[in-house]
């Protein structure tokens, strides 16, 4: 086991440039221009305001390592809370409310998985399809309008605490400790490689690739239901375009974090660093009084950067 | 030997993969033009007709760009905010030298620059396409909100304005414009060698560039292409609207994408025609159409776009594994 | 029933009674048998009642060109396809084999040629992909488990590769030597191996006969699909040839030749590559190398070709000849030393060695060589667009014509330029790479690997090719593992051992023994 | 190296925009929905202004991605971390962000709603202009031009935005008080240039005779003045804002009338009040920006470029 790790360790070492020296650089730079940033309330801010992001980029992470793409998972998100809301609304009963959300997120999901693993429709179209259809039923089941009236203990699943850890915190801590045990110690996650890497490969080893690629596009829209969870809980509301665009967000994190598009080479911790580095820029530019356009900029260079550092350390082995 | 049996069958599908391609779609326009017609007696009158194609334009000057890019097997995010980029500078441009003419070169400049900059992120930080354009989005953006800083320019010369709203012998001057640059468009990519090449990139670019096709450079061809049309589309546009705002770019950028897609080019590259890709934003300008003749909730139509992306694919996909089979 | 068929009929029932009794002395009925099994694709008939069966402890040779049914037939067996007609019997026994999990029951596995591996995941875990083991926490892998039994299977072939490490960053041979334990790990009774050895040094292979004669022992039936002749018949207790998808003959060694074989699999008579007459006409210098260094791991290497001239690049696998041969096309960043072409120096990519009359045709022409999806005119046309269109205007009538004349030329077997490649064999896909160069006036060719996976019939055609083109002036730079070729192909030829040139072996010289003496590593 | 230069142009992105150091006095962090809309711009002249004229430090949170829900509770918690003295608050949606502010007053940071009330949550004062009545008056003034009779077409604004239900309420009354004029359609164009242009193009394929249109907001009159004045058709157009665009083309005739609640004005108050609040004296609970209709008649007295323009004195405010 011990070698294990330590393989595991290096190979993790060895993928650190790209997206940690960002976060290392990133944070020294604010830590020195900005005395609130490096304070616990504004980190633990930080940290929870990235947990609806990580919610959506774990996911992710093993969907772009299947090769694929998920561009629908941001509506979804938002198609679960409008669910949950009006759920929340007419029945007033907010399990039942969780249940639906979840539910409506892993149908998605699934629906995703099925198109993109039986009809063979890559993964971009079927999901830029779902993307509309969720984004449509939004508008429809609302008419635009934002859905109030949630039951007030919906309010602490964001703001409440667990032994004094925020709320949001431990479902991310949750979510990622589970990923990470679905990634590297069972079947499912060990075929998420081989799925982007070498799918017949999975064939011919009798595996049930369709079924496989299906479950990680359901466990994409479940997750997506858990984090319309917190969002509704955090506006105690549900807004038809509230999350609209997220998904690329979460894709650019975990492009950040090191994941690759192809042959099915991706990291789950680096996720966790883009994800946690994005958060950390924003925040950051945000104390430093940014004005909002070079905020904008800044983003993007984020992105580049953090990928052509990566692009260097490849050139270099 | 049996490959000869093997082929025989097959060999007239493939013979017109492409015409079935396009077939299909100009049936399905054919099938929405007939609904639309039967429930709404405003819509096939020449008036209607010509209103779809004239905003069907705009969708086409940013599609068939990003319809090169897409037969290369890449992709570009970036080209809606590219189009408000450039609308921006080229509106104070115009208003401040009055010049249409100095705006416009302007804008397909700074359209061209931006292609650029994706294409060296391409080929040389070899960032992949859809995660360079992705971060070129939110950089012309922030350039575009900087530039503007919450402004917005109008008040064009009529000389200039005429290229979005003006009419010769009673045809909308952008479908003019659209017709010519479909030619053109249609020469470069069926009938040059540089067509040949983007389609054989997109098909196996280790291959091409095996067989000494300058890969690199045919990338940078194509977007900064990709990048000087969305300029020519933001002068479309404010010739139509007569005004710039920063937030123009926002909304433009997916349903270019469907676009593109619902014309059959294929996201893996060197599948797809720029026809299909006008006839993929006829059909999107006539679902808007027919709403809105029918005074239909609008809210529906991001859920019908979504429903006929996946049925034109799917389509796509049925028709194709028949020739590519074996 | 096609007469071939009753002839081999008749054959097996006397081989029957001569066939080898199990090791365990028990019945001698056969491990699997096939009877009558047809697959039928739209417009092909993959399989026509194919019949044989597979002993216990004996080593089957399956020969036949490429698409003669040979992969349709492993697919069978595997259960990646299910046969239309036709039964399977396990000890006299009808089977069943509807999926791959049926196959491995009956203890079927198979070695597929293109590797079925994955690239980002460790030795271990490719080894037990589909099959890993239950962990003491339900719904987990044991690793552990997954680690300790894949070392164990790796020190069965003798091989010592680190099970963590991950695939890709391991060499080609290592690869197949993976896919061997993967199958070997299924304790296969019938072992089905598609030219494993098309990868593998000769230390590597030998490794890998003497594994199998030792499974053979333990009474495991290997079927193996070979191109190539040595092997048959060094290994081989039986011979199985397909034509067509249809079954010829099962044959014993002894009772066979090369060239009986040969023609039994052409089904007309076709004269194994017969060694070339000696160049007379060596001409101008062609390809001129010097100091060339690649951070691909190649250093100071130095070669000369000249018109008219074959030269053989050889080596084992993994001792750099493919990364010369990108190196000198320009396609891999190079650190030191100079190429010229027929006296000018050359710098820049392939697009520039393409336009100084210089052709490569790759080690991969799936991956490498072809634009798949496109037709075969346009692949045809694609490296001489600049030269037929000057005007860089595209003439399809013009194109669809130089591609017209090449398939004439080169008599590739496709009803129309308009096909896409994807559906031709092999050899023909060889072929339309070959055009591609001809069209574009090429007068060096560097050629990796030329026969790789293309049948007898069609290896003699590009062999003819190639002598056409020294005839007329051009220079070939031919690299190839089966030392067989080099030695009756090449007019002289260029060794390597661990990314430098070992040494020249001028025509006289050239031999097989010469060669591995030069190529082998001296520890 | 190249790591290194990368690096150095982060810092220098960071470095040439760093804000100046707080500077003693309060600070007053101003919210606004989107950096794109100029009536956005003209609530931030108006506010940054106001401030100046009474050394008090403005920080402004504009979401990067325009009208966005999440962006801005990220940054009103971000401003809590901050701790300015005061918030000046226009929320991006009126229900969703009720929360955060909730937040912010726990937080012993008091705020004043601006432009859209919020739902809930407390606030010291509000400062916007009555959208019904806006709707309402620009309706009337639109449909006595029309002369009481005729076809008229209403464009919407986003769905859901308590300015678009407002403003669409007060046009449905005014339309009551005229029975003969008749409402041939209504569609959203979510206060959007295109949108509205594209709507009001196939809307006009239908209806030969279209007298007057009324638009919920000054983006999508301008729309449909390009989309008229292209199909070389006539009608009364009216829009809301009171926007520079819109003044120019009254004054050029192609426009009727725009409603304005004046956001330069708002500004002004908004970060006065604050202000006012902060340092003990009276504020009015509620304060309306009165609505005045821009029109060729009296558009003159509104001609003046926002940045020229100046706010009230302080003390003048409660009494406003």
């Amino acid at each position: 086991m011990s070698e294990r790790v330590l393989a595991q360790g290096f190979s993790a070492l060895g993928r650190i440039p790209g997206v940690a020296f960002v976060l290392v650089a990133l944070f020294a730079i604010f830590a020195s221009m900005s005395p609130g940033f490096s304070t616990a309330p504004n980190l633990s801010n930080i940290l929870v305001q990235s947990a609806i992001l990580l919610l959506l980029a774990l996911p992710m992470t093993f969907i772009i390592m299947t090769e694929g793409l998920d561009l629908s998972i941001g509506a979804v998100l938002t198609l679960a809370s409008v669910v949950l809301a009006s759920v929340a609304v007419s029945t007033g009963s907010l399990p039942l409310a969780f249940v639906a959300a979840l539910a409506i997120g892993l149908a998605f999901g699934l629906l995703n998985g099925w198109i993109i693993a039986w009809l063979d429709i890559p993964p971009f179209v079927a999901t830029l399809g779902t993307l509309g259809i969720a984004q449509g039923l939004c508008l429809v089941l609302t008419d635009g309008q934002s859905i109030v009236g949630m039951p007030p203990a919906l309010h602490y699943i964001y703001s409440g605490y667990l032994l004094g850890i925020p709320f949001p915190l431990v479902i991310a801590a949750v979510a990622y400790v589970a990923m990470h045990g679905i990634l590297y110690h069972t079947r499912l996650g060990t075929y998420v490689p081989a799925l982007g890497g070498n799918r017949e490969a999975l064939r011919h080893a009798g595996v049930n690739d369709r079924l496989v690629l299906a479950v990680i596009y359901g466990i994409g829209g479940l997750m997506a239901g858990v984090a319309g969870l917190l969002l509704t809980s955090r506006m105690s509301a549900a807004h038809p375009t509230a999350a609209i665009g997220m998904e690329f967000d979460a894709i650019a994190a975990v492009a950040v974090g090191g994941t690759q598009f192809e042959r099915g080479e991706g990291w789950l911790f680096g996720t966790l660093l883009g994800v946690i580095t994005i958060g950390v820029l924003r925040n950051g530019l945000n104390l430093l009084e940014m004005p909002s356009s070079v905020q904008v900029v800044c983003v993007g260079l984020l992105v580049i950067v953090a990928l052509f550092l990566d692009g260097m350390r490849k050139v270099q082995e | 030997m049996s490959q000869a049996e093997a082929v025989a069958p097959k060999f007239k599908i493939t013979l017109s993969r492409d015409v079935i391609d396009v077939a299909y779609r100009l049936l399905a326009v054919a099938l929405i033009c007939i609904v639309l017609s039967l429930v709404s007696d405003a819509f096939l009158t020449t008036n209607n007709l010509l209103n779809v194609l004239r905003q069907a334009s705009l969708v086409f000057f940013m599609a068939s760009g990003l319809t090169l890019v897409i037969l290369t097997g890449k992709i570009d995010l970036s080209i809606g905010a590219t189009v408000g980029l450039s609308a921006c500078v080229a509106a104070t441009i115009i208003k401040s030298t009055g010049s249409p003419w100095i705006g416009g070169l302007a804008a397909i400049c700074i359209g061209a620059l931006v292609g650029l900059g994706n294409g060296l992120m391409v080929t040389k930080l070899r960032i992949p396409s859809f995660i360079a354009t992705y971060g070129m989005l939110w950089v012309a953006q922030g350039a575009t909100y900087y530039y503007m800083s919450g402004q917005s320019v109008y008040g064009f010369p009529p000389g200039f304005r005429a290229l979005g709203s003006g009419y010769l012998l009673g045809i909308p001057i952008p479908i003019y414009l659209m017709v010519v640059f479909m030619l053109l468009g249609n020469f470069f990519t069926k009938r040059t060698t540089y067509g040949q090449q983007i389609y054989a990139i997109g098909a196996n670019s280790v291959a091409g560039r095996l067989s000494g096709i300058p890969v690199n450079s045919r990338l940078n061809l194509v977007f900064i292409l990709s990048g000087a049309m969305a300029g020519l589309a933001s002068l479309i546009y404010l010739a139509r609207l007569n005004s710039a705002e920063g937030d123009i770019g926002e909304t433009l950028t997916l349903p270019t994408i469907a676009a593109v897609v619902i014309g059959g080019t294929s996201l893996f590259g060197g599948v797809g025609s720029l026809f299909g890709t006008f006839i993929g934003g006829l059909i999107l300008t006539l679902i808007l159409n027919g709403m809105n003749l029918l005074s239909l909730n609008a809210n529906w139509q991001p859920l019908v776009t979504g429903l006929i992306v996946l049925l034109a694919v799917w389509l796509d996909m049925k028709t194709r594994s028949k020739t590519d089979s074996n | 029933m096609p007469p071939g068929n009753v002839h081999s009929i008749a054959r097996m029932t006397n081989l029957a009674t001569i066939a080898p009794v199990e090791s365990d002395g028990g019945p001698a009925a056969p491990l699997l048998e096939l009877r009558g099994i047809s697959k039928t694709f739209p417009g092909v008939r993959a399989l026509d009642n194919v019949s044989f069966p597979i002993w216990a402890g004996e080593i089957h040779m399956l020969c036949g060109e490429n698409g003669a049914g040979k992969s349709s037939l492993m697919k069978v067996l595997c259960g990646a396809y299910v046969a239309d007609e036709g039964e399977l019997f396990n000890h006299g026994e009808k089977i069943e084999i509807k999926s791959t999990l049926d196959a491995r029951k009956f203890g079927i596995a198979v070695i597929f040629q293109e590797f079925s591996l994955v690239p980002y995941l460790s030795v271990a875990q490719n080894i037990y992909l589909g099959r890993e083991f239950q962990g003491k926490i339900p719904g987990t892998i044991d690793r552990q488990k997954i680690r300790s039994e894949a070392r164990r299977v790796l020190a069965m072939i003798g091989s010592d590769i680190d099970i963590d490490a991950q695939v890709h960053s391991l060499g080609v041979a290592q690869q197949q030597i993976v896919e061997i334990a993967k199958a070997l790990s299924q304790n296969a009774r019938i072992l089905v191996m598609d030219e494993p050895t098309s990868a593998l040094s000769d230390t590597e292979t030998e490794h890998l006969f003497g594994m199998m004669r030792r499974l053979k022992a333990n009474g495991v039936a290997i079927v193996y699909i070979s191109h190539r002749m040595a092997e048959v018949f060094l290994l081989g207790d039986r011979i199985t040839i397909l034509r067509d998808g249809k079954m010829v003959a099962t044959v014993l060694p002894h009772e066979t030749s090369p060239g009986d074989l040969v023609q039994k699999m052409v089904g007309r008579k076709v004269d194994a590559i017969h060694r070339r007459g000696a160049n007379m006409k060596a001409g101008e210098v062609a390809l001129d190398v010097r100091g060339l260094s690649a951070p691909s791991g190649i250093a100071d290497i130095n070669l000369q070709v000249r018109a008219g001239e074959i030269v053989g690049l050889c080596g084992l696998v993994g001792s750099g000849r493919t990364e010369v041969a990108r190196a000198i096309f320009g396609a891999d960043r190079i650190t030191g030393g100079d190429v010229t072409f027929f006296g000018k120096k050359f710098t820049g990519g392939p697009d520039k060695a393409t336009q100084m009359g210089v052709a490569l045709i790759p080690e991969s022409r799936k991956a490498q060589g072809l634009a798949l999806i496109r037709s075969v005119g346009d692949n045809i046309v694609l490296a001489a667009l600049d030269k037929l269109f000057p005007s860089r205007v595209f003439h399809p009538s013009k194109a669809r014509h130089t591609a017209e004349t090449m398939i004439k030329k080169l008599r590739i077997s496709t009803p129309s330029p308009r096909r896409t490649v994807q559906v031709l064999s092999g050899g023909n896909q060889q072929k339309v790479v070959i055009g591609k160069w001809l069209t574009a006036d090429a007068r060096l060719f560097i050629f990796d690997e030329p026969t790789r996976g293309i049948d007898v019939g069609a290896k003699a055609e590009i062999f003819a090719l190639m002598y056409d083109l020294v005839e007329n002036g051009a220079a070939v730079l031919m690299i190839s593992s089966e030392l067989s070729e080099i030695v009756n192909v090449c007019d002289r030829a260029y060794v390597m051992r661990e990314g430098r040139v070992a040494g020249e072996l001028p025509r006289d010289r050239l031999t097989e023994e010469n060669i591995l003496q030069l190529g082998m590593h001296h520890e | 190296m190249k790591k290194a230069i990368l690096l150095i142009s982060i810092l220098s992105v960071a470095g040439f925009t760093a804000g100046p150091v707080l500077a003693d006095g309060e600070t007053v962090a101003v919210f606004t929905k989107n950096q794109t809309n100029p009536f956005f711009e003209s609530i931030r002249v108006g506010a940054t202004k106001a401030a100046a004229s009474v050394g008090v430090k403005v920080i402004q949170y504009v979401p990067i991605k325009p009208d966005s829900i999440p962006e801005q509770l990220s940054q009103v918690e971000d401003a809590i971390v901050k701790k300015p003295n005061a918030l000046l608050f226009t929320p991006v949606d009126y229900k969703a962000l009720v929360p955060a502010i909730e937040k912010v007053t726990a937080a012993g940071i008091p705020v004043t709603g601006l432009t859209d009330k919020l739902a809930g949550g407390q606030i010291v004062s509000f400062i916007g202009a009555e959208d019904y009545r806006l709707g309402l008056e620009t309706a009337q003034s639109l449909l006595k031009a029309m002369g009481g009779k005729g076809n008229v077409v209403a464009l919407e604004g986003v769905k859901g935005a308590i300015s678009n239900t407002d403003r669409m309420k007060g046009f449905t009354d005014a339309l009551k008080e005229f029975p003969n004029v008749k409402l041939v359609a209504t569609q959203p164009a979510n206060y959007q240039r295109l949108q509205a242009l594209q709507v009001m193009e196939n809307i006009m394929q239908t209806h030969a005779q279209i007298d007057g249109v009324f638009a919920a907001n000054d983006a999508m009159a301008t729309g449909v003045v390009e989309a008229m004045s292209a199909a070389n058709r006539k009608a009364f157009i009216v829009g809301i804002n009171g926007s520079q665009e819109a003044i120019d083309l009254i004054k050029g005739g192609k426009m009727h009338a725009t409603g304005s609640s004046d956001p330069f004005m708002q500004g002004c108050l908004g970060m006065l009040t604050t202000v006012r609040a902060l340092r003990k004296m009276p504020v009015k609970k509620e304060l309306m920006v009165t609505p005045v209709i821009i029109d060729s008649v009296n558009y003159k007295q509104y001609d003046v470029p926002v940045a020229t323009r100046s706010c009230p004195k302080i003390d003048d405010v409660a009494t406003n």
